[in-house]
């Protein structure tokens, strides 16, 4: 557990047919292991964003390696709407199972808990619970008419994300962002990239101990100096929002998706 | 020294905050600068004229941000009751207030597929005061009938706290009554008029006898967004911050 | 929300009927405050602890405040079994809702999230299960033949315990004991007495934001030097054996526990 | 230089040991000394011989309670399959292996009233390897039936992948036959009987032909014991240590 591995090492643990966990572009996201991914082209993936994507899904997708995409979102932000996402919608080139944040969320904490499912208020009444058979609708057992969603556990094969920091132990230093710790709790195992691998246990400092993912969860980590690029990692560096928008111009035709790709490619490549 | 008249941006602003009044918890979002400029606003004129604090969130932030526990806490905090007021938009918003933030044409093979639905299959059912806000306002977006209800305006027979309180466009200030799931036309904004409105909306509403301007924000007001809150969005939205001072000059 | 007050004006809060929820020994307990709140003399508390309690719970109960107690243990750790607890439970003094720890954890995280229940595996086939109506076995939506049981939200009106420190914000340092966070976010308000109040936020320095509770939860502070005494502190003091021994011993008998008691509260008057 | 032999404490320590075999995650209670000493004994062999390495948590512990959720941890570990191991006791286990952590006497108004459940109405459904350790060996503990159930030894028609494994006491060590839902004795500890045992136990449970002494442990395992174990020992459990090495002594 908490093996400290290459980025290449780390991107082979995600194979054809997983369900694998991604984090929201605020929370750090493991862009360097995605061109790893991207290079053994494993098929058929179904993604669960946590809670939402953005540049990651929407690369997954173009480049044809998902089979069922979970999310309340993908977005690339101030660039726009993600064009291979909304390409792939149009082809139904995946099953599509939209979300509200909340929902995968609660879907996680079921996971997290060993429970089948949590119930969640709100969503009876939108368009989103038809196309949902792993949400179902029950009467609350402890009230008279008050019907409320449950939703059935999420249970991913991998956790993936990128952190500021990890230590020798395999131990991983999340901060606030304790969804990326469900994720980890709820997934049978969890492939974090790091700027940095430091000589001291994260958990030697009692202030600092709480914002930190025990390497109970984490079965392989990689340093990949900004590993998030070109999205940005809070504390550390800021999104490349001109490479973003780049992205988002080139990735509405096919074609300039492709030659995105090889250079995107090819910018990792040069890196290792 | 008489102060520049308000620019339109700012008559949003100032009425973004009016809407807001006596909350004491907002949430906005990290890319929505207009609300989070009315939310920095009440608070500094909650603060200039002694009243109750007002607490904003800005989420996606760190600095304006003083949640803990990730993702989860706006949505716990909100089933707790504990957020006041929050903002929501949609590629369509229907005269039933329903909002559709996945696209148009036949799910899920959507034509024009917009991002998702975020939170707002939760959030609207759960927070007290919605404010449903998008600038553009025309047939397109304000529509008769969403092509795919990412959350209703209103709930039958469910656990249902919260939802729309009004709904505010660069055009026009609509109320939403609850009892008849309608919009009704409360202000049109400087320049505007009752008649432009109706031409640009695609859903029917109410409409009183005569229509009043959107009040356009006082001194004090105007001195508060221009000086301590302008300095304070700029620390989370700096593009916007520059767009709003050239709009003064223009 | 976060205001700073006396001991005596946090105790104020504390009234008849009340469901107050506590914190477990190892997890910072607010005895100060409790000698205080005993001094007042609230009647028919509902106690929940979580998910146990000890030397606070026994004293509430000894005092006769107590109308409910819902806890998964109560014992004084080393020094034995609790005698008030024990005493009471044998005359009926108080309703007992005896519980298994996960179970009040669920039932928090029930009233964290706003929803009615939370699902739970185990308990069924427990003697547990017969004297809770407050939890029930439902057929797990998702599954055939898969009975579990569901638990209802714990939403107390306060949650009080003692912690480090807290800033002039009304933030407040719990490190990695999340479970009085979810106490916080769970209960109406909370009450926390701290070791010491400090200027600067506590949520200034990323690293260790986390284990940070926000004003927003937060009701009142109390500054406390050794609040938790007789028990420890975690970071701060260890527990103070030989006292928590010598109450294990005065309060087998009712008039030993009285006798205790008056030297407990003149402890504290001489420090106030 | 001989070793001293082992005392009885140290045999019951490397039989925990011995029953841990395998697991590569064990969770320990603060106030659980022996588990604890068995699970480290376990670990330091186990690192001695190249097998792979048993992760030990001492619930409580700071230092040794790698843990950063809080109580909220231990429980939901368990319940994700992530702890292989876990200690459970009882004022009364009876011959189904139920246990009893509540009191004696007609429920609620209990006679004797003990602490109260903990987790075990939860842990001894999931954790794969339960290991029922109470040093009392009489009749009082020992109980055909249990007063109250605070976590039954079996269940059906439910969802359980944990449940008993053995059940060692002061004289002797069972085997759960989860087929029969009986004990079955497999060893007494040095100096005892199968007879003793038998007299001791107010539960009727299988024995074999011939009932082996419990093994002593190997020089290497005591020697890692008094050795390199009870130096970590010493840091959760000081006491403990102390009457451990006087054992020896005496």
């Amino acid at each position: 557990m908490g093996e400290i591995v290459s980025l290449q090492q780390l991107a082979a643990q995600v194979r054809d047919g997983m369900t694998v966990a991604l984090s929201s572009d605020n929370a750090g996201v493991a862009m360097a292991a995605t061109a790893a991914i991207l290079a053994n082209r494993p098929k058929n993936l179904h993604l669960v964003c946590v809670p939402i994507s953005g540049m990651q899904a929407d690369m997954l997708i173009g480049e044809g390696l998902v089979g069922t995409l979970e999310t309340s979102a993908v977005t690339l932000g101030e660039a726009g709407g993600a064009p291979r996402f909304a390409d792939g919608i149009r082809n139904g080139a995946f099953k599509m199972m939209d979300a509200t944040c909340p929902a995968i969320l609660a879907g996680l904490v079921a996971g997290q808990k060993g429970v089948p499912f949590m119930p969640i208020r709100g969503i009876i009444g939108s368009d989103l619970l038809a196309s949902r058979p792993d949400w179902k609708v029950i009467d609350n057992p402890f009230a008279e008419n008050d019907p409320i969603v449950v939703v059935s556990a999420i249970r991913p094969d991998i956790a993936l994300f990128h952190a500021p920091e990890a230590d020798r132990f395999g131990n991983v230093r999340i901060g606030r962002q304790t969804e990326l710790a469900a994720m980890a709790y709820a997934a049978k195992t969890t492939l974090v990239t790091v700027e940095r691998i430091v000589e001291t246990s994260l958990l030697a400092d009692e202030r600092s101990a709480a914002g930190v993912l025990p390497a109970l969860y984490v079965g392989a980590i990689a340093e990949a100096k900004h590993g998030a690029w070109p999205l940005g990692l809070a504390g550390e560096y800021v999104t490349d929002s001109a490479e973003v928008a780049r992205y988002a111009k080139m990735a509405r035709s096919a074609d300039g998706f492709a030659a995105y790709m090889k250079g995107f490619a090819q910018a990792f490549e040069a890196v290792a | 020294m008489s102060a520049l008249p308000a620019t339109s941006r700012e008559i949003l602003i100032a009425t973004i905050a009016d809407l807001l009044d006596g909350v004491r918890t907002v949430a906005v979002g990290a890319s929505s600068p207009m609300p989070a400029a009315g939310a920095m606003l009440l608070r500094a004129r909650n603060e200039s004229r002694g009243r109750e604090r007002v607490r904003v969130i800005v989420l996606g932030s760190r600095q304006h941000n003083f949640f803990t526990n990730g993702s989860f806490e706006l949505f716990d905090a909100t089933a707790q009751g504990r957020i006041d007021a929050f903002f929501l938009g949609g590629g369509q918003i229907d005269g039933q207030a329903n909002i559709n933030l996945v696209g148009t044409g036949d799910y899920p093979a959507s034509t024009v597929r917009w991002p998702g639905s975020f939170g707002s299959a939760f959030m609207y059912y759960l927070i007290p005061r919605v404010i449903l806000f998008r600038e553009e306002h025309s047939p397109r977006v304000l529509v008769d009938k969403v092509d795919f209800v990412s959350a209703p305006g209103s709930s039958e027979g469910i656990h249902r706290s919260g939802g729309p309180h009004a709904l505010l466009t660069g055009l026009a200030l609509f109320d939403f009554d609850k009892e008849n799931k309608r919009f009704a036309l409360r202000s049109v904004h400087r320049g505007g008029s009752a008649a432009a409105v109706r031409a640009a909306t695609g859903f029917d509403y109410d409409v009183p006898d005569e229509v009043p301007f959107t009040p356009e924000p006082d001194a004090e007001t105007l001195s508060l967004l221009r000086g301590r809150v302008t300095t304070e969005l700029a620390e989370c939205y700096p593009q916007f911050v520059e767009t709003m001072v050239a709009d003064r000059a223009a």
